[in-house]
């Protein structure tokens, strides 16, 4: 983890660069430990985790919503013009932004029990929003676009201008498989006669899709494994004098 | 005691996956690579037929959760482009990107005794990756006017009579994310630059459509491809090495799902 | 009136999103980004209410001394370290938040994610059994695949890397498409019931 | 009745004013300052590439609301869902053993309509534990989805008649960290020893940690996703999945809703004419290698987008 140390101060005669590593390692080791069974290593650095993780979360929420925003656009020139009114030319205060600040607040009243209804109004909103910004994506980003990918002709010619019948047969499966797929998914008839025996052959292929999804998942695991093995081997034991001679990542 | 084969402890396997990612990195097992991609060819052969001095532009949108599939293709990469005397730019359109870019190109410069700002550069991060890719085609200048130390692109020799994709003869992305289909979009579409790539094995699968038509012109394929590319400038490193690792662990997981069915069959068979 | 606020809201702010899709009037452009700011600032004003709660279990475990409640020590602690570094010395680069997040948050989400190898093998091993037709097909295009991606795989058959890549391009992606396709439907038929006000439990309307 | 509707649509229109309102100032004060003189933007209310986009959003519109509106009243026959069936079981199960349920529902935030949709599967699924008294565990990783799953709980408890037996506690915030929350959750499945776990909703890579350590602890698992990329995992290691669209008619099946189960007949609909579409356009791609390329490049262009 060549990014790990910005600085190289020193703490107690030590880099901060070895301290970094040190801590990354042990919380390596300890969430390994899970493999074996629960214990309280791994829940120190479950805790630590949940802990930091979820302050990264708020921190940057400010710096990157909050701050830029609210606070910057509305709340301090909304305060300059109250408590500065000599400076009140500076920035006007954007009033639209009382409305999302307003439906924001509306969420606390969850804390008194007998106003929380209004709590769903910006829930309300929120997913109202969502859902009318998904209905015309879903059309084009994937019902016309696969549509589009799906539509080949089943005898095309190749380059040389002769008919190339495998990728004919190749396109014929795909579409085969599309529609086959497809009426799997019908949910309002029985899956008997034609239909079983077509959504039959799209579960076929619903198998053969996740077995190759599968297939091909294992390498990129292998390699996150890999990743930290070779943090382990070549950045955390070089600290207490052990060098293999491999390749150092950095 | 087929039984045995059927639900034994699952930490018996974790064990062996341990024992599989690990020896082969304490004994330095290389395994030969195999064929090469016609994929990883097509990259080679590009950066092979470049002009020397020719700038190549390499696009760092990975992070160290993508270091162990990525990286190792950057290395080869950077140390293909360099050993090839080319000019190596890198960009980033991933906030992560810069110290691995940096990492790339400084450990492998100092093999073969190139220089920073005269062989290569680091320009470091840029947010809104449309916005930078389209602004690099008018000039590189308004996308990148500093390096990532903060010093101006035209004080540094690399850059001389650098301006937009006219001068740059290959753009490689990096990536674990879906920005090679906006290097495709944004900057070969418009100008006509040679985009290649290097992804995750998972990823791969989404780019062959634009292999097939020649928008993209090779493409690096998950440690395999770091692997291949290793064999191809002839330095085996860490792709061979983590690839040793792969084999051995799929070669495992088989075992386990043979002996698993063997186990099945067998009791089954019996009752 | 407490049910026709909210669902008058969500319609509105729905059919405004569809409205704006079309609309390549600059000022809907301007709109859509404003919205897509408030719905974050409406998520940090929720963030508060998430963080009382997450508090609220911590402290009542310590408060009740429930079994473990020492690492609810640790994970508020953790928190208020990591939040007060972030807030009065800032996120930069360089920064000790930042070395907090390099040395103690990437290597333990890089840690969690790489269990993953463990899991697979064992997932693997424990389900790609033979019992029926459509596991077996699952089992043998899993095995096909996880040798094309590997130098040995054409060591034992040449053409298995091909075949991979076939299998990956062909039956996949019609499987795929065919998911997509139903997903699509049904994403689309959901945002309407939403919209429509059909759909009311998130309301308190029940149905 | 008119009285009331009419007061409704009075309303209705009042808040469309009042929000456009905002929304067109707010637009106002944020418009670029009107581009250099004879660079004269010609101003476009409807942009012509989006028709067909439009097309197929009003007609398939059309279709789900007339099934909803029209054939709501009939009877109608829904295939069995394997893993829909089962969640009596599971939640029988966790009761006869004393132990809680956990609901995870997905990783994408509220953003997302798969999030959405599990919220509502967790409505219908609290009504049936409320009946039982069964503690309902829902970790979270997005706050305004743990705000409307509280709303949604807290609704299902009072529809049953158990509005004490609620415990917002239950459902909580644990950090917005994709593999922090994993982490957590993993936790909680070891100490808890949850009889049953759903996993409704998107998931990302850390679909297979979950679902490998749920199924080490011996829970009964039902998971529903639309991430096709983690279906693989979850199949291999889960009980029960919903595949893709299953996860959308899930809620619809469990809440036996006749307006809801219209809808699913809306879905098939869509499927019909996207099938026979797909056909059509094959059949034309195939021929006009023959004949006439220049018809189907007209066709096909009309998908494009």
């Amino acid at each position: 983890m060549p990014a790990a140390a910005a600085t190289s101060s020193t703490i107690f005669g030590l880099s901060t660069e070895i301290i970094g590593i040190w801590v990354a390692a042990l919380l390596t080791l300890a969430i390994y430990s899970f493999l074996y069974a629960d214990n309280p290593v791994y829940k120190v650095a479950e805790h630590i985790f949940v802990g930091i993780s979820a302050a990264y979360g708020a921190v940057i929420l400010y710096y990157q919503a909050l701050l830029p925003k609210l606070v910057k656009p509305l709340i301090i020139p909304l305060i300059d013009r109250v408590w500065h009114p000599e400076l009140a030319d500076a920035t006007s205060p954007r009033y639209t932004l009382l409305v999302p600040m307003f439906l924001g607040l509306l969420i606390f009243s969850r804390f008194v029990p007998k106003y929380d209804w209004l709590s769903r109004w910006p829930i309300a909103f929120v997913m109202g929003l969502y859902a009318g910004l998904s209905i015309p994506r879903s059309v084009q980003e994937i019902i016309l676009k696969q549509m589009h990918g799906t539509m080949l002709p089943l005898l095309p010619r190749g380059a040389n201008g002769g008919y190339d019948f495998l990728t004919g047969f190749s396109n014929l499966l795909l579409v085969m498989g599309v529609i086959c797929t497809l009426a799997y998914f019908y949910f309002s008839a029985r899956h008997e006669g034609l239909l079983g025996r077509v959504s039959r052959v799209g579960v076929w292929f619903l198998m053969v899709a996740f077995g190759a999804g599968f297939g091909n998942t294992v390498m990129a695991r292998i390699s996150l494994l890999i990743g930290r093995v070779q943090f382990l081997l070549y950045d955390w034991l070089p600290t207490i004098g052990i060098h293999l001679g491999g390749p150092g990542m950095g | 005691m087929w039984e045995k084969l059927l639900f034994f402890d699952r930490r018996i396997i974790f064990v062996f996956i341990a024992i599989a990612v690990w020896v082969p990195f304490l004994t330095q097992l290389e395994l030969p690579p195999g064929q090469t991609n016609p994929r990883t060819q097509a990259l080679y052969d590009a950066i092979e037929n470049l002009p020397p001095r020719t700038p190549v532009m390499v696009a760092f949108d990975y992070g160290p959760s993508g270091m162990p599939e990525v990286h190792p293709m950057a290395k080869a990469l950077t140390r293909h482009i360099l050993s090839r005397n080319l000019r190596l730019l890198g960009v980033a359109l991933a906030l992560t990107g810069p110290p691995m870019c940096q990492d790339a190109f400084s450990s492998v410069s100092q093999d073969l005794d190139k220089q920073e700002g005269v062989d290569w550069v680091n320009l470091g991060y840029k947010p809104q990756p449309v916005a930078v890719i389209t602004q690099i085609g008018e000039d590189i200048r308004r996308a990148f006017p500093e390096d990532a130390q903060e010093r101006a692109i035209d004080e540094l020799p690399v850059m001389a009579g650098i301006h937009n994709y006219d001068d740059i003869g290959l753009v490689i992305d990096l990536a674990t994310g879906n920005t090679p289909g906006a290097w495709i979009v944004y900057a070969h579409g418009p100008y006509k630059v040679k985009v290649a790539a290097g992804v995750t094995g998972v990823m791969a699968t989404d780019y062959y459509p634009f292999l097939q038509t020649g928008q993209m012109i090779g493409m690096l394929n998950g440690l395999k491809g770091a692997a291949e590319y290793e064999e191809l400038i002839n330095h085996r490193d860490l792709g061979t090495l983590g690839m040793g690792s792969q084999s051995v662990a799929h070669l495992l997981i088989i075992l386990f799902v043979t002996l698993g069915n063997v186990g099945y069959f067998a009791f089954t068979r019996r009752r | 009136m407490r049910l026709h606020i909210p669902i008058g809201l969500g319609f509105l702010a729905g059919a405004f999103m569809i409205v704006q899709f079309f609309v390549p009037h600059p000022s809907f452009e301007e709109s859509y980004k404003a919205l897509m700011d408030w719905t974050m600032i409406i998520g940090a004003f929720a963030l508060v209410l998430g963080l009382q709660s997450l508090f609220r279990t911590h402290i009542d475990k310590i408060r009740r001394r429930r079994q473990g409640y020492g690492y609810s020590f640790v994970a508020l602690i953790s928190f208020a370290v990591m939040f007060m570094v972030g807030i009065v010395h800032g996120a930069k680069p360089g920064s000790l938040f930042d070395w907090l997040f390099m040395n103690v948050q990437v290597p333990l989400e890089a840690t969690i994610f790489s269990l993953l190898a463990f899991f697979i093998a064992s997932a693997a091993y424990r389900t790609f059994r033979a019992r029926t037709p459509e596991a077996t097909i699952l089992l043998l295009t899993a095995v096909v695949v996880m040798l094309g991606r590997v130098p040995i795989g054409e060591f034992i058959y040449a053409q298995v890397p091909e075949a991979t890549e076939w299998i990956m391009s062909v039956p996949t992606v019609a499987a795929k498409r065919g998911i997509m396709f139903g997903v699509a439907l049904g994403v689309i038929a959901t945002s309407l019931r939403i919209l429509l006000g059909i759909e009311r439990s998130h309301l308190g309307g029940g149905r | 009745m008119i009285g009331q509707k009419a007061k409704r649509m009075l309303f209705l229109i009042s808040v469309t004013a009042l929000l456009m309102g905002l929304i067109v100032s707010n637009a106002v004060a944020q418009q670029p300052p009107p581009p250099e003189s004879g660079a004269e933007a010609e101003v476009k209310w409807f942009d012509p590439e989006h028709t067909n986009v439009l097309v197929v959003v009003v007609l398939y519109s059309a279709i789900v609301i007339f099934c909803i509106y029209y054939a709501r009243r009939r009877e109608m026959y829904i295939r069995p869902i394997a893993g829909l069936e089962a969640v009596n079981d599971a939640i029988g199960r966790a009761t006869e053993m004393g132990r809680p349920i956990l609901y995870v529902s997905g990783l994408s935030g509220i953003s997302d309509i798969a999030t959405i949709t599990s919220m509502l599967i967790l409505g219908h699924l609290a009504k049936r534990t409320a009946a039982y008294e069964t503690p309902l565990i829902v970790p979270c990783n997005d706050p305004l989805v743990m705000t409307a799953e509280r709303e949604i709980v807290h609704q299902a408890y009072t529809e049953a008649g158990k509005p004490d037996a609620y415990e917002p506690d239950n459902i909580y915030f644990i950090t917005d960290s994709q593999f922090g929350y994993t982490a957590a959750v993993d936790g909680i499945m070891v100490r808890e020893k949850p009889a049953a776990i759903f996993f409704m909703g998107y998931f990302y890579a850390e679909a297979l940690i979950l679902a490998e350590t749920g199924n080490m602890t011996g829970a009964i698992q039902i998971a529903g996703t639309d991430a096709d990329t983690q279906l693989p995992f979850f199949i291999t290691a889960c009980d029960y999945t919903l595949m893709g669209e299953e996860l959308y008619a899930a809620s619809a099946y469990l809440s036996r809703n006749p307006l809801l189960l219209a809808q699913l007949k809306g879905q098939d609909m869509g499927k019909v004419l996207l099938g026979a579409a797909i056909i059509i356009g094959v059949t034309l791609a195939t021929v006009c290698t023959f004949v006439a390329p220049d018809i189907i490049e007209m066709f096909l262009s009309w998908f494009k987008v």
